[in-house]
């Protein structure tokens, strides 16, 4: 009988322990970025703020991560001396192509998100949702859920979906909770699209 | 402890439980969830800056204003241009979504350009005495007709071919009446914007034996026996009484009468659905010539283009004569029945057809080559019927091409051996250089006189889809307005009459038209025929069997719709080549059960 | 190993013989469950359901296999609550029965919706106010209510009885009946209710919608009256089957007549309720919203003869027939009048579904018709293979009528009485 | 806050003359795919769909009217907001417009068998676009996947639109101008007016009081916001329950 016990438990606490340990491990693929930016560096010695690269076009869109011609106005010739920034040259700004980067804070397509109406009219900080981002010295690796194709920053951070306290973050839960407080939630479409 | 299938067992079963307590499964039901939203076959739409760009629509003469808004440059849909003189922001179904013209699946894609070039090359020069070379311009009145035209003169015994013209244009503000035989005003005839802004103004009285479109919105409609148009309009012209004609039209005698006083009460116009109908002749009688009915004007161009073959129908070409028949399918137009065309041709005929589509002379042409489409390449558009001030308007290409077109006019040019030109900016140059008229762009949306504007400034504003408008001149009558008699029509023993209640021009269409001809019943397909439930009942035919569609000139599978709208005795078809080839305008067909 | 499992004192066919039967039906559940998957894979452009048909033979099916499966809660409800102890001889059989229509139900269901992926949202974003919602919840509890029903009967099995903790098991569940019995109830109440809200509520289709009490219409009580009025129908017409196929007694007379008597008497009380509803419905509630009664019926081919046959012919003239004790003791007037109301049961659940797509709504709205295809049938009839093989398996190892027995010794005393009898 | 609206459309069916542009604007506008050759009008996708209705009359006395169809966004007792089991379909209190989230739907259809005026469509395929149109997709709508129901939400992705261009200037309420949905955009007969009908001052607020003003199924109570009118008798009466006879029109 005991035998019994023992086989229940024991495949109980493998499977504990699998889910979870091993599976958040698991569940997200991670990718490097093709270039380990710095924002920090970019924030105290060329002085940059947020807005002056992740810009707004003229018809009020978010334009998102720069493209390449943003950093070939300073990076045409090396500025520095790190490695990387002779790399980040010589792979992209000499022959002109485009970095394939990975973004953190790509929402699905079904959401319909303004920048401009939460920074000008919401004067939401970046910082909010992207947390310091831009005080962070290296890029981290792209970590995305391959069966749902999202970020892990958009999608299921922390795997149990226990949060102890109410952060900023870019889930819908992060969302709604903020639009909630406010008295701004409507409907599906509000944010949908 | 020894393993035995029950420990094994329960191993399994507290694996499960533990398992149930773990994020795994959850999160797999709810990933498995969201794959849903994201899995293979959903397109991304690209994202990107949002600009506004304009061009002219050249699926038709109307040539109406087109704004497109475009992501990153690429165009996701089009609208009219509100407030335009002409067009008055308005755009047809075809026109809405041509922009999806260049990725059509049945697009022509490539062609033996170097074979055409040899045969056509070979069969110039074998060519015997008396033998033509031909282009067939489907579109005539372009700025690339006038390079065809001119590269027609220049090679010896060169044919410029175009299917009937109007020869004039229609002033439609200027009528009170209109009396239609069966011109689809509200379908295709004219500029969709403005007859529409001219409705308010006229009285519109519908003659033709099915209730269109155009039908429906007119004051009146008279439902005609159809072919007996020309006796109404003998009547109206008073060859005949009023009671005889009520007898043989199917039209009352009080709403003849009441047609006769409406013509002859003023400022009438009697308008056809061939512009080259005898039935336009009654304007005469009306005094519409001059006023309604006016003289087309047509952009200043280079004084050394005026060297151009003559405009010449098909039927006054020679028979069995024409060696080598380039045919200029780049824009679709009046196609011309293919049998009215294999008579002309040598025995040892070379074929070449630009074009986009397989629809049209595709099925008839040795050489296919294939076409740029709408918005791709920067052409202008030939006048509308129904705009009476001369104007020049460029579609300026909103896309790259998709395909490797070839250039119709390049090919004939160098046939001809005539240089390389820029003909669109030659033109533009003579249009400044004459100093009338105003420029509209809509960029800036704001119209300025020629004579204010810089000529580069004024190519440039045409080149991104501006468009130059004559001063309205004083109108004038149309001058050599011939039209011919009527003919009688061909004996033939069919039960039933071809109606055309769908116009169509042929070829590409966006593939989004499957939401009025399939996934609705809006519009009729080109396979599909209308049987009055009489005339259904007759051949033993239920709604949406197959069937054949017989003529004198062949066979055509077809899915027929009953619709007790329409008269016993006809079958309403939509237009297009395939139908042209079949029966032409009005022909006798019987429906088959297939 | 075959015989091991089949229970002492019971006699069934050869293993031969039930490969037999088992096989084609196994054929038909094979290429029920490829239709099923075309659906799954390809989607459900595989139907012959359209935009102005958005509900087809699947939803028919589901409806009319809840009501027909009506008979387990019903007949748990006469025995552990009313104590009728004579069902306690069909009352295996019943829950079997129940099992296979829910369980089916639910499959069809999974093959029916666009995104089978997203099913459990309902339970995690649900709606209260929708009927469907009510379906879901209901439909899922009682389904595990009719596991736990079906678990006995499953550990009771000959070889399975010989692991001791599954006796237990089984005992401890045993003790459960009564509150299953009563939960069975309730949830089987509002699920078949809301089967019938869930047409009575579309204010948008004038022929199903109707007036009700609080946020019930007339249809929700209506289909309640009539599931458990074909219930105890279904139960005797599968009994009979059984016997015939396997040419045994199963149960005794009395049960027949007892399932007959409940059956006619709640088919008589819901045929009064329906025909006072369908007046109401003709004379108010369809004209206040801009709808004569009449006009529904000018569509061939559904004209009042449908009205007709359903109250009429297929309601109140069988339940006449099993409340009638001479009619009753006649076994072809028994059957005939149980598969009467089955079929009647069936064709209301046709109405509500089919007829009422089939209507137009908008003046200029065309009557449409639908005919089911291949894949569709082909799921439907996975759904039929696969009852009737866990019936026949069911039937074949677990002891689904408990007076099996002793009628058969019963029979086997008689026939040597009789024997007796002979020789002198 | 921006004050509410209750946001509406009317019809001049006088003015329509069945050409379709409204039809092929709603599918440029939102990503509607072309359906597969299999398809026929009752497996199509079309937000809005023009009925060509008539008198009942046989030829000659047979007059057609057109008739466009789209989602009636009712406003009261909205038959397909309280069936839909998961929440997928709601009404935004501060537009009145009924919204279908393609993304929480099931694809059980039970809307559609709700929905009186068959505004509902459902993806009985994948979305599939030949290639290279996919090109051409609004970036401001997401495609939808097979499976799914979806409608009329007058044009959401331009009120988005309107509002991030709103946001833009730094003001909350958009410009009436900057939204109007695709088929009245492209209307050539100017025969579909929008606008918010709470909004005395608006035209759509004026054509629905308009004596010749009528709704579909006004009677059975749910208050839709799509006001059509007609000077013709006739036309009027579409408003009401079908009658059986001269119902053998099929290319309506």
């Amino acid at each position: 009988m005991t035998g019994g016990k023992i086989a229940f438990a024991s495949g109980m606490l493998l499977a504990l322990a699998g889910g979870w340990l091993a599976f958040p491990r698991v569940l997200y693929r991670t990718h490097p970025q093709p270039v380990d930016f710095s924002h920090k560096i970019h924030a105290e010695k060329a002085g940059a703020k947020c807005e002056d690269c992740h810009a707004f076009r003229d018809d009020g869109t978010y334009a998102g991560i720069p493209t390449l011609d943003k950093c070939s106005g300073c990076h045409a010739a090396a500025m520095g001396t790190t490695a990387e920034e002779k790399n980040f040259i010589d792979r992209y700004v000499t022959p002109n192509r485009e970095p394939q980067w990975l973004s953190y804070a790509r929402q699905p397509e079904n959401v319909y998100f303004s920048h401009i109406a939460h920074v000008k009219l919401g004067k939401v900080k970046c910082e909010q949702c992207h947390g310091n981002e831009g005080g962070a010295a290296t890029l981290r690796p792209f970590a995305q859920d391959p069966i749902s194709g999202y970020s892990r920053d958009i999608w299921g951070r922390p795997v149990n979906r226990i949060a102890l306290r109410t952060e900023g973050g870019m889930k819908m839960d992060d969302c709604v909770d903020c639009h909630r407080r406010q008295g701004l939630e409507y409907s599906c479409l509000g944010c949908h699209k | 402890m020894t393993t035995t299938r029950r420990n094994l067992l329960k191993f399994v079963g507290g694996g499960a439980a533990g398992a149930l307590l773990t994020p795994a499964p959850w999160r797999l039901i709810t990933d498995s969830a969201l794959w849903s939203e994201n899995w293979p076959g959903i397109p991304r739409p690209a994202h990107g800056g949002i600009t506004a760009r304009f061009t002219h629509c050249t699926l038709c003469p109307a040539g109406c204003a087109v704004r497109a808004r475009c992501v990153a440059g690429q165009p996701v849909s089009l609208t009219g241009v509100k407030p335009h003189a002409v067009s008055h922001g308005a755009l047809c179904p075809w026109g809405i979504a041509g922009h999806h013209l260049p990725y059509h699946p049945a697009r022509v894609r490539q062609g033996p350009v170097k074979e055409a070039t040899a045969a056509v090359a070979q069969a110039i020069a074998q060519r015997g005495t008396g033998e033509h070379v031909a282009v067939l311009d489907l579109r005539p009145g372009r700025t690339v007709s006038w390079t065809h035209r001119r590269a027609m003169a220049a090679i010896n015994g060169g044919l410029y071919l175009t299917p009937r013209q109007p020869g004039y244009s229609i002033d439609l503000a200027a009528a009170k009446t209109v009396i239609s035989f069966g011109a689809p005003l509200f379908d295709g005839w004219g500029t969709p914007g403005n007859v529409i802004a001219a409705r308010s103004i006229f009285r519109l009285i519908q003659i033709e034996p099915v209730e269109t479109r155009t039908a429906a919105m007119a004051d009146l409609w008279l439902p005609i026996q159809p072919g007996s148009e020309f006796m109404l309009a003998a009547a109206l012209a008073g060859n005949m009484t009023l009671a005889e004609a009520a007898l043989i039209t199917g039209v009352g005698e009080q709403a003849l009468a009441a047609v006769q006083e409406a013509a002859e009460s003023g400022q009438a116009v009697v308008l056809a659905a061939d512009p080259a109908s005898p039935l336009m002749s009654l304007n005469e009688k009306y005094g519409a010539l001059g006023r309604t009915v006016v003289a087309r004007s047509d952009a200043p161009m280079p004084e050394a283009w005026k060297q151009a073959a003559p405009e010449m129908s098909m039927a006054a070409a020679p028979d069995g004569a024409i060696r080598v028949l380039l045919i200029d399918e780049s824009l679709p137009g009046g196609y011309i029945p293919w049998r009215r065309i294999a008579p002309k041709l040598a025995p040892d005929a070379v074929v070449v057809v630009f074009t986009s589509s397989n629809d049209g002379y595709a099925r008839h042409a040795q050489f296919v080559l294939p076409a740029a489409v709408y918005p791709e390449t920067a052409e202008d558009i030939g006048p509308a019927i129904d705009t009476v001030a001369a104007v020049f308007r460029i579609a300026a290409p909103l896309i790259a091409p998709v395909v490797p077109a070839v250039d119709p006019a390049r090919f004939v040019e160098r046939l001809a051996g005539l240089p390389a030109s820029e003909p669109l900016r030659e033109r533009a140059g003579a249009i400044h250089k004459a100093g009338r008229g105003t420029l509209l762009d809509y960029t800036a949306a704001k119209s300025t006189p020629v004579k204010d504007v810089t000529a580069d400034n004024f190519w440039k504003t045409l080149s991104q889809g501006g468009c130059w408008m004559d001063d309205s001149a004083k109108r004038t009558a149309p001058e050599n307005l011939v039209f011919p008699a009527a003919g009688e029509p061909p004996r033939d023993e069919r039960p039933l009459t071809v109606v055309v209640a769908e116009p169509r021009r042929g070829g590409l269409e966006s593939p989004l038209m499957s939401k009025l001809e399939r996934e609705s019943n809006l519009r009729l397909a080109a396979n599909r025929v209308a049987l009055s439930p009489d005339g259904a009942r007759a051949s033993g035919i239920e709604n949406g069997d197959r069937a054949v569609l017989e003529t004198a000139f062949g066979r055509l599978n077809v899915v027929v719709a009953i619709d007790p709208s329409v008269p016993a005795g006809v079958v309403e078809v939509a237009g297009g080549p395939r139908m042209a080839d079949l029966c032409g305008g009005n022909g006798r067909a019987r429906v088959v059960r297939a | 190993m075959d015989r091991e499992f089949i229970a002492r004192g019971l006699q069934r066919s050869s293993p031969g013989r039930f490969l037999l039967w088992i096989l084609p039906w196994a054929a038909l559940l094979a290429f029920g469950l490829y239709c099923a998957g075309l659906c799954l894979a390809k989607g459900l452009n595989q139907t012959n359901m359209d935009n102005r048909f958005a509900f087809g033979l699947w939803i028919f099916l589901d409806l009319t296999v809840i009501a027909l499966g009506a008979g387990a809660f019903l007949t748990g409800f006469l025995l552990y609550i009313l104590k009728l102890d004579e069902l306690r001889a069909v009352i295996n059989s019943a829950v079997v029965i129940g099992v296979v229509c829910y369980s089916g139900a639910v499959s069809a269901l999974m093959v029916d919706v666009g995104q089978p992926l997203r099913s459990w949202f309902t339970f995690w974003y649900p709606n209260v106010h929708s009927m469907l919602t009510e379906v879901t919840f209901c439909i899922s509890c009682y389904l595990t209510v009719l596991l736990i029903e079906y678990l006995p009967i499953v550990l009771r099995n000959r070889k399975l009885r010989d692991v001791p903790s599954f006796l237990v098991f089984e005992h401890k569940l045993h003790n459960l009946v009564y509150v299953l019995a009563g939960v069975g109830t309730f949830l089987s109440f509002f699920h078949q209710g809301s089967l019938g809200g869930l047409y009575g509520v579309l204010r948008g289709r004038p022929f199903a919608f109707r007036e009700g009490f609080a946020v019930w219409p007339s249809t929700f009580f209506l289909f309640i009256l009539s599931a458990a009025a074909v219930g105890p129908s279904f139960i005797l017409l599968t009994t009979k089957l059984v016997e015939t196929l396997s040419r045994k007694r199963l149960v005794r007379p009395t049960v027949y007549s007892l399932l007959a008597r409940v059956s006619g008497l709640l088919l008589a009380v819901y045929v009064l309720a329906k025909a006072v509803d369908t007046l109401v419905w003709i004379n108010r509630t369809s004209p206040g919203h801009g709808f004569l009664a009449s006009q529904y019926y000018s569509w061939k081919p559904f004209g009042t003869w449908i009205l007709f046959a359903e109250i009429v012919v297929f309601g109140m003239l069988p339940a006449l027939v099993m409340l009638t004790p001479r009619l009753r003791a006649h076994n072809g007037w028994l059957v005939g009048a149980a598969a009467m109301a089955c079929g009647g049961v069936a064709l209301n659940r046709f109405v509500m579904t089919v007829q009422t797509l089939a209507l137009p709504t908008l003046s200029f709205d065309s009557f449409v018709s639908y005919y089911p295809s291949w894949q569709e049938v082909g799921t439907f009839l996975a759904v039929v293979a696969y009852g009737v093989l866990l019936y026949s398996f069911s039937f074949r190892y677990f002891n689904l009528f408990p007076e099996e027995r002793e009628l058969r010794l019963e029979a086997a005393v008689h026939e040597e009485e009789s024997a007796l009898a002979g020789r002198y | 806050m921006t004050p509410r609206k209750r946001y509406g459309m009317s019809i001049d069916i006088d003015k329509c003359n069945g050409c379709g542009a409204c039809m092929m604007a709603c599918a440029v506008e939102n990503n509607v795919p072309p359906v597969p050759e299999a398809a026929n009008d009752r497996k199509g996708i079309t937000w809005i769909r023009v009925y060509r209705v008539d008198n009942h009359r046989a030829y000659p006395e047979r007059r057609t009217a057109y008739v466009p169809v789209l989602c009636q966004q009712c406003g009261h007792d909205t038959p397909c907001v309280h069936v839909c089991p998961q929440q997928a379909v709601d009404v935004d209190p501060e537009t009145g417009i009924v919204g279908q989230m393609p993304e929480r739907c099931l694809g059980c259809r039970y809307c559609m068998v709700a929905c009186p005026y068959h505004a509902r469509y459902f993806n009985w395929w994948d979305p599939a676009w030949p290639a290279g149109m996919e090109k051409t997709l609004n970036p401001n709508v997401a495609p939808r996947m097979r499976g799914v129901v979806e409608k009329c939400n007058f044009c959401h992705g331009r009120w988005h639109a309107a509002q991030q261009k709103a946001a833009a200037a730094g003001k909350r309420e958009i410009d009436a101008a900057d939204y109007v949905p695709a088929c009245v955009e492209a209307c050539p007969t100017g025969a579909l007016r929008f606008g918010d009908l709470d909004d005395p001052s608006t035209e759509v607020a004026h054509d629905a009081a308009r004596p010749e003003s009528f709704r579909l199924l006004e009677k059975i109570g749910t208050e839709p916001k799509i006001h059509y009118r007609s000077q013709r008798d006739w036309v009027r009466d579409i408003a009401n329950a079908p009658h059986p006879d001269g119902k053998d029109q099929h290319r309506g």
